[in-house]
């Protein structure tokens, strides 16, 4: 049974005369694709910040940390965009970072694992955080929303019951060797033969690269990501497809849990210990990155590089204004009101490119 | 009516900066060259009244020393990971001496590597580092511990010896907080089981209504068995003072800081006694450190030394005095210091 | 006298005219019929005349003055009543108030409830309704919940009634309480605007036609009772259109059966149905709207829980727990009833729509699935089926219904099922295309597949099946071997149906 | 009348009614009837207002499928503002109340016009104003906690009918009470409701949705507005602090109360008792000396616990279930 089909249906499914539907997904005038606009945002407002102030572009005091939040804001982004792309939420994601942490915080002080085994147990308990979460969703049909929120609730009591428990300072001050290292070294401590790489480029930024090709390739090459996708376009339609929806939640879940580990650990290293506040600033990162660069909060669609260009742009902007001297009572107007001046413009884009006849994707 | 320690750490700064300026100046053990090279930043942890002094104070550093140009910084908003940002950003604009107070005490060792490896002098300021190392090149802060017990043996005190309290305050994960509770628990060890301690109530320092809730929660259930309140937090200390006025029980409250609110409260003894720190004192003696220190004049004997910034009961009868006590406090640490430095 | 008439209107959409200066007369005490395909504009130039959507050319006339409704409330105001194609309703709301939504009576300040009751209780005894109007709207029926849409259109005591495919999901009885009432609104004076698919219903109850093709008008204003059926038809074409005539096929009567229930009874109250469906053969299952049998579908495919009885695959008794398992272990497909919530993934590719189910078999290690044979995959089956894309990147939301419907079908295809369950296949595509699909069934079947047809248009089962099992009320009330002649099918099939009438309603 | 009690013993509101006098029973069982003495009543409600105010003013825009996460920035903002107006500017306190409102009735109204405007989903957009007015709430107050207004305003704070009902919970009680004719008896209200309901059938009833959203996001406002005055009417002060810890029970309340994100649920009752449910956890606290972590543990396991046991109660009164998967609904609705 080759051919299920045989000429004479085809013949009758033909149309000839009907005309070819108007292609809406297809092509888009470069102009309104958003991240070509956030790149070249980033590029203007680096040279803009660039031009008010040179120091902007000190390799080792302004890009090398710049580089380093870019570059683990993107993994909290990514953290998101996870569950962004089945349409749910993760109100949860700095509260998961900051238990799988507390687990690699335990390895290293009380079991004494080394740098990359106590990471992998974090990222093993971000992942099994994040399916518990999954399951609860999937079993219970409860919005995300909520679940992730009370589990945020559910945690933030938690996690200081055991710090208090386990530690003296509040914290786990045990460094595993290489630890202290990661925090400071740059691509200029790779180096072959006598080729080494920039000093700008911290080596911590390349977590956040791994991240992105990994995930990046799960959405775009593999089954599992094309059915995330499509669990998010629609959950009825992808369970009557034969997805099995409920562990692609799941998935989506413990993906995001496990990358929320990923940025806890980068974050730990780059301020120096493991202690319970982790992950506290992660939620509004989380957020603006894959939304400003495009995914759907409503899911089905994602964009790894718009995360990364979103999370640049903001990043870039706090970072522009620290160096401009903009003190508290100024700081946190502004990067409102440009936050909701980048997304008018984004919708004013859309609005645009769709009076033309196209599409934004 | 705008009252609060803004104002009144004010005077205290004008009044002190004087005496202090030509101790540091002129009559000090240590005369200071030339700093004009130094930039001096004076980053807090995030906006606190704590804090306001260290703002005017950081002026008058600029014109005592004759220091290249301050700043003070206050966009760290409480997270380790801003204040990083902001310290990078200001050495990149020349800033080559730094007066920190660390968001994270058990992460801001790490912070201050980084800027001692780049060259620029540092100091840890109104906290210091958890666990026994000191990666700055000194430390001037309140003893919190220290400051804790004065507190609580002036909270045992007002209650006469005997009785039960309990103590409030703020983040329960963060190294000072747990040095508070040890600071409290050790004064009431000392009484033999005279007094006892309820639970801490930990985590009410986020802001003002959450602690005015848990005060009230706590007089409306345990009111009766409460003799004394011991506050080791800004937020507790203005809920409980106010709480306890308008319940009338017979609790004595110890606060922390000289908040107008707190200072009047003493004054008609609705609080017993406030313990008051020295943040003119960390920002002045703290900014004539890191002057000698960033114009390589000097250098420490012992880098990382820790010196306790001082901290004062004030109960009515010293209210109208302590001040200049703190003035002393500030002067003495001066020379204290000088005996810690190398000079060329 | 002429209540109503759009002139000459336009409407654009993006990249689609889908009103061509079309002109509409509505006279009072008449029922006027507009026909065409799906996507003639239809329901676009009832959206332009309630003002959802604001014309681009042209102009409308109420009473032979011109008139602009900027919106739905205008338009209502101005005593258009309009009952849309999709069901629209106020989930937490009552009937009652749904009913008198756009006007909720008041009493000083205030919603007066008494009122709304009593008001709503009119218009539900207007429409012979047995429903409380206190009731919340969640528990009704899909059919009453459209006859409650009907009388919401006619709480406004409008002049002009639109009414765009209000048969489409109630049974033939109510729409007879239906015709009743138009027939009153007709001898009231009255202007009522009536679209449909089924031209028994537009010949039994309309007056005068307007034919729709590709956004134009192609016959205005015509009278019905100078027009045959084949001649309506081949306006809305645009073509002489030839009765469908399907190739002969021998119907495998002694192969063991693929699919076989015996005494299967569900959780969503199925008792005891035994069904057989053989390889080869088109089992048709009949009943009225709600008589269970999508149910009973999703019931088989796990979505729903079998509680006693038997399912044999393959002569093998199963247990399927999913449609993933029955897709994979079964090689059972479903073509859902509902396209655009179940069917497709409208803001997908079509290419994703069409490869959602071979993915299993294309991927490589890690589930990495390669682009190539994956394009390949899809294009062969948009060929065969003859899907009209400018790209398969092009979103399924952007196809027209019946398009969307092979894309729909073709995702069973490309998985190679053997036994596939097909639901309401035609519903709501246009005469030309449903001719398509049959001819498609038909060819599946005569290609080895068991296919189990689930529809609700009686010529559609009387064309296809081989044999018609009748459903009501969840049970199986009978069986009826096809005899492929429309007038002893249709008899023995609505005997069958209201046979020994224990109900429970 | 039957039928109504009927339901109402299946609603959510019946639950936590009876979750509500248990936790109260229990508590006073747990305090030897110390609970019941009229002061400890009167704490017990006085730190109710607030809370009732904020699940309400979450839960009208959650009734149009919209959310706010600017509550407390709203209300921080606001309170602030009376609070400097009254201290350093001498204004009159009633005129310094009004100006209050009326910018947290601004502020609201400006999230429902940006929502409107724009387009951009309602999560980003109140996220950007929540930034943009902690920043004015620090630019207006600085690091001070301001308190030099006019007594009248604190004895309004403090003073308590009969000893036992605070003034400022039955302001609460009476914003809800209105809140809740509103939502059920008025006109815009309906519609409201019918906006988040629907939002397809709303429009094509001749509703206006974005009318709708922006009279939800001002209501919001308004009830921040007043949730502000009780605020400064109450507290020993106002810093920058107030607000910071608004936006975790403005869900709560709402969310344990029975709405539903996707909009379309006017539950007053159930946020008021949810608002008592989370209020007994603290009074709890307080009785048993636990660290206030535990609250946050306890709110977390209930609120999960009621809405799965919710989803469990209503899967059992439909009659069927169409997929059994999770529903994909995503708050932030309407936009
Ligand atoms: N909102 C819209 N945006 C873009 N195109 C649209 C929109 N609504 C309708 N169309 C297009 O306009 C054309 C007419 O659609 P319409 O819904 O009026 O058809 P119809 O005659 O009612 O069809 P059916 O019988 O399937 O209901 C179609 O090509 C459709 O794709
Ligand atoms: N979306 C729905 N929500 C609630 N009840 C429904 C829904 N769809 C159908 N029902 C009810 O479920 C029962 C069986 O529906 P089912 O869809 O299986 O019937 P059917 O015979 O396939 O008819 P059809 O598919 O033509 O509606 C009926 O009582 C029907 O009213
Ligand atoms: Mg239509
Ligand atoms: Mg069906």
């Amino acid at each position: 049974m080759s051919a299920p089909v045989s000429e004479t249906a085809t013949a009758a499914l033909q149309e000839p005369d009907a005309p070819v539907e108007q292609p809406r997904g297809g092509r888009v005038p470069w102009w309104a694709n958003q991240r070509i606009g956030l790149l070249l945002l980033v590029v203007a407002l680096s040279a803009l910040f660039g031009i008010l102030r040179p120091a902007f572009f000190n390799q080792q005091l302004v890009v090398f940390p710049l580089l380093r939040d870019i570059a683990m804001f993107t993994v909290v982004g990514l953290a998101q965009m996870c569950v962004l792309s089945i349409g749910h939420m993760n109100l949860a994601v700095g509260r998961m970072a900051a238990v799988s942490m507390m687990v690699t915080g335990i390895s290293y002080d009380l079991w004494h694992f080394g740098l990359y085994a106590g990471l992998l147990v974090g990222l093993i308990a971000g992942a099994a955080i994040g399916a518990l979460a999954g399951w609860v969703i999937a079993r219970t049909g409860v919005n995300s929303f909520v679940v992730t929120l009370a589990l945020d609730f559910l945690l933030l009591g938690l996690i200081p019951l055991v710090y208090t428990a386990l530690t003296d300072n509040a914290a786990f001050v045990t460094k595993p060797p290489g630890m202290r290292e990661l925090r400071n070294y740059s691509l200029a401590d790779v180096c072959i033969g006598n080729v080494c790489g920039s000093p700008a480029v911290p080596q911590l930024a390349m977590f956040a690269v791994i991240a992105m090709v990994v995930v990046g390739w799960i959405y775009s090459r593999t089954k599992l990501g094309r059915e995330l996708l499509m669990t998010g376009t629609s959950v009825k339609a992808a369970e009557l497809s034969g997805i099995p929806t409920a562990r692609r939640v799941i998935i989506a879940h413990a993906m995001s849990g496990c990358l929320a580990a990923l940025a806890g650990f980068m974050l730990a290293v780059s301020t120096g210990s493991i202690k319970a506040t982790i992950g506290e600033e992660f939620m509004l990162p989380s957020f603006l990155g894959p939304i400003l660069g495009g995914t759907l909060l409503a899911g089905g669609f994602i964009s790894v590089w718009g995360t990364l260009l979103g999370t640049a742009l903001t990043t870039v902007i706090r970072k522009g204004l620290d160096l401009l001297g903009v003190g508290l009572e100024s700081l946190n107007i502004y990067l409102g009101l440009i936050l909701l001046v980048a997304l008018s413009t984004d919708r004013i884009r859309t609005v645009f490119s769709e009076r033309q006849g196209v599409r934004k994707r | 009516a705008t009252g609060c320690s803004t104002k009144s750490s004010n005077d205290t700064a004008g009044g002190s900066s004087g005496n202090d300026a030509s101790a540091g100046t002129s009559g000090g053990p240590v005369t200071l060259k030339d700093a004009s090279k130094v930039k001096l930043a004076l980053i807090p942890g995030g906006a606190h009244p704590y804090f306001q002094p260290w703002k005017t104070t950081a002026e008058l550093d600029k014109t005592d020393f004759k220091l290249g140009d301050v700043t003070f910084n206050e966009t760290g908003e409480w997270d380790q990971g801003k204040q990083n940002n902001v310290i990078n950003s200001l050495a990149a604009q020349g800033y080559n001496a730094f007066g920190i107070f660390g968001v994270s005490p058990t992460d801001i060792n790490s912070t201050f590597e980084d800027l001692k490896a780049k060259g620029f002098a540092v100091g840890s300021l109104a906290s210091c580092p958890a666990g026994d190392t000191n990666s700055a090149d000194f430390c001037l802060s309140t003893d919190v511990e220290a400051a804790a017990y004065k507190a609580t043996k002036a909270t045992i005190d007002a209650i006469g010896g005997e009785g039960t309290i309990v103590h409030l305050t703020g983040n329960n994960v963060d190294s000072n907080t747990q040095r508070r509770i040890a600071g409290v628990k050790k004064a009431i060890a000392e009484t033999n089981g005279k007094v006892t301690e309820l639970p801490v109530i930990t985590d009410i320092d986020k802001d003002l209504q959450t602690a005015q809730k848990a005060v009230a929660d706590l007089l409306a259930s345990k009111g009766k068995e409460i003799k004394g309140i011991v506050t080791t937090a800004y937020n507790p200390a203005v809920a409980a003072a106010d709480g306890v006025a308008s319940s009338k029980l017979p609790i004595k409250v110890v606060a922390i800081d000289d908040d107008a609110k707190i200072l009047s409260g003493i004054k008609s003894g609705g609080v017993a006694a406030t313990v008051t720190q020295n943040p003119v004192g960390q920002a002045y003696v703290g900014g004539w450190l890191l002057a000698l220190l960033g114009s390589k004049q000097c250098t420490m004997k012992t880098p990382g030394v820790i010196v306790d910034s001082g901290s004062f009961v004030v109960t009515k009868a010293n209210v109208d005095s302590y001040d200049t006590e703190r003035k002393a406090k500030t002067a003495e640490l001066q020379k204290e210091f000088a005996s810690q430095l190398t000079c060329q | 006298m002429t209540l109503f008439e759009a002139e000459k209107v336009d409407k654009l959409f993006p990249g689609v005219r889908a009103l061509d200066g079309v002109t509409l007369k509505l006279e009072a005490g008449s029922v006027h019929a507009l026909l065409g395909e799906n996507g003639a504009g239809k329901s676009t130039l009832i959206k332009v005349i309630t003002g959802l959507y604001r014309p681009d050319g042209g102009r409308l006339l109420l009473d032979g003055k011109e008139v602009q409704f900027g919106s739905p409330h205008e338009s209502a105001a101005a005593g258009i009543g309009v009952v849309h194609q999709e069901r629209n309703l106020i989930p937490g709301f009552t009937v009652g108030e749904n009913i008198l939504l756009q006007k909720l009576p008041t009493s000083r300040g205030l919603v007066d409830r008494a009122a709304i009751r009593t008001e709503a209780a009119r218009w539900l005894a207007e429409l012979d309704l047995d429903i409380d109007p206190d009731q919340p709207v969640t528990d009704l029926s899909v059919a009453q919940a459209q006859l409650v849409e009907i009388a919401k259109a006619l709480s406004i005591e409008s002049r002009v009634l639109l009414f765009d495919e209000p048969t489409a999901s109630i049974t033939p009885n109510e729409a007879e309480r239906l015709f009743r009432v138009v027939g009153k609104l007709k001898d009231a004076d009255c202007a009522v605007l009536f679209v449909s698919h089924k031209l028994e219903e537009v010949f039994q109850i309309c007056d005068t036609v307007t034919v729709l093709r590709d956004g134009a008008s192609v016959l205005e204003s015509g009278t019905l009772s100078d027009l045959t059926r084949d001649e309506v038809v081949d306006l809305m074409v645009g073509r002489v259109h030839e009765a469908l005539a399907l190739p002969p096929r021998t119907v495998p009567t002694g192969a063991a059966p693929l699919l076989e229930l015996s005494g299967v009874s569900t959780a969503t109250g199925h008792a005891d149905v035994d069904l057989t469906v053989r390889p080869g053969e088109i089992v048709g299952l009949y009943g009225l709207v709600g008589a269970g049998r999508s149910e009973l579908a999703k019931a088989l495919l796990g979505l729903d829980r079998i509680t006693a009885g038997e399912v044999r695959v393959r002569g093998q008794v199963v247990r399927i727990r999913n449609v993933r398992d029955a897709l994979h272990h079964h090689k059972i497909g479903y073509v859902t009833e509902n396209r655009k919530e179940e069917g497709v993934f409208l803001e997908q590719s079509v290419s994703r729509n069409i490869a959602v189910t071979v993915w299993d078999r294309l991927r490589k290690a890690f589930g990495y699935v390669p682009a190539k044979a994956e394009t390949a995959m899809v294009a062969e089956y948009v060929e065969q089926l003859g899907i009209r894309i400018a790209s398969p990147a092009q979103l399924a939301g952007t196809l027209s219904g019946g398009n969307q419907q092979k894309v729909s079908l073709a995702k069973w295809l490309a998985a190679k099922t053997e036994i596939l369950i097909i639901d309401e296949p035609t519903v709501g595509i246009d005469v030309r295309t449903k001719d398509a699909f049959h001819t498609l069934i038909w060819d599946l079947a005569a290609n080895g597949l068991a296919i189990l047809l689930i529809t609700s248009d009686l010529p559609e089962m009387i064309t296809l099946a081989d044999r018609v099992v009748v459903m009501r009320d969840h049970r199986v009330r009978g069986e009826v071997a096809n005899d492929h002649d429309y007038d002893t099918m249709s008899q023995r099939v609505i005997r069958l149906i209201h046979a020994e009438g224990t109900t429970a309603a | 009348m039957k039928r109504f009690a009927l339901r109402f013993a299946r609603t959510t509101e019946m639950t936590l009614l009876v979750i509500c006098v248990a936790m109260f029973a229990g508590l006073v069982i747990a305090s030897n009837g110390d609970l019941l003495s009229a002061n400890s009543l009167r704490v017990l409600l006085q730190f109710l207002a607030v809370p009732v105010l904020i699940g309400l003013a979450q839960m009208v825009v959650l009734a149009v499928g919209q959310l706010n996460l600017a509550v407390g920035a709203i209300g921080g903002f606001a309170a602030v503002s009376m609070g400097v107006l009254m201290a350093d500017h001498g204004v009159p306190v009633p005129l310094a109340l009004l100006i209050g409102f009326l910018l947290a009735s601004v502020a609201g109204l400006l999230n429902g016009l940006l929502v409107v405007l724009t387009r951009i989903n309602g999560f980003i957009v109140t996220l950007a104003t929540m930034t943009v007015l902690l920043g004015v709430q620090y630019r207006v107050v600085g690091t001070r906690t301001v308190d030099g207004y006019p007594q009248s305003i604190k004895s309004f704070g403090s003073y308590a009918v009969f000893g036992i009902l605070p003034l400022i919970f039955l302001v609460a009680l009476v914003v809800a009470a209105l809140l809740a004719v509103m939502l059920r008896r008025t006109v815009p209200g309906r519609q409201l409701l019918a906006s988040g309901g629907n939002p397809i059938a709303a429009r094509l009833s001749g509703i206006s949705n974005d009318r709708s959203v922006i009279i939800a996001h001002t209501l919001s406002g308004a009830i921040l507005g007043i949730a502000a005055i009780l605020t400064v009417a109450s507290s020993p002060g106002v810093n920058k602090s107030i607000g910071g810890d608004w936006l975790l029970p403005s869900f709560a309340a709402p969310i344990i109360g029975g709405a539903l994100l996707t909009g379309g649920s006017a539950v007053v009752l159930g946020t008021v008792l949810a608002a008592f449910i989370v209020r007994f956890v603290d009074t709890a606290r307080a009785e048993f000396s636990l660290e206030p972590s535990w609250v946050n543990f306890v709110v977390g396991a209930v609120v999960l616990g009621s809405v799965v046991l919710g989803q469990v109660r209503t899967r059992r009164q439909e009659r069927r279930t169409v997929v059994k998967a999770p529903d994909a609904a995503v708050a932030g609705g309407v936009s």
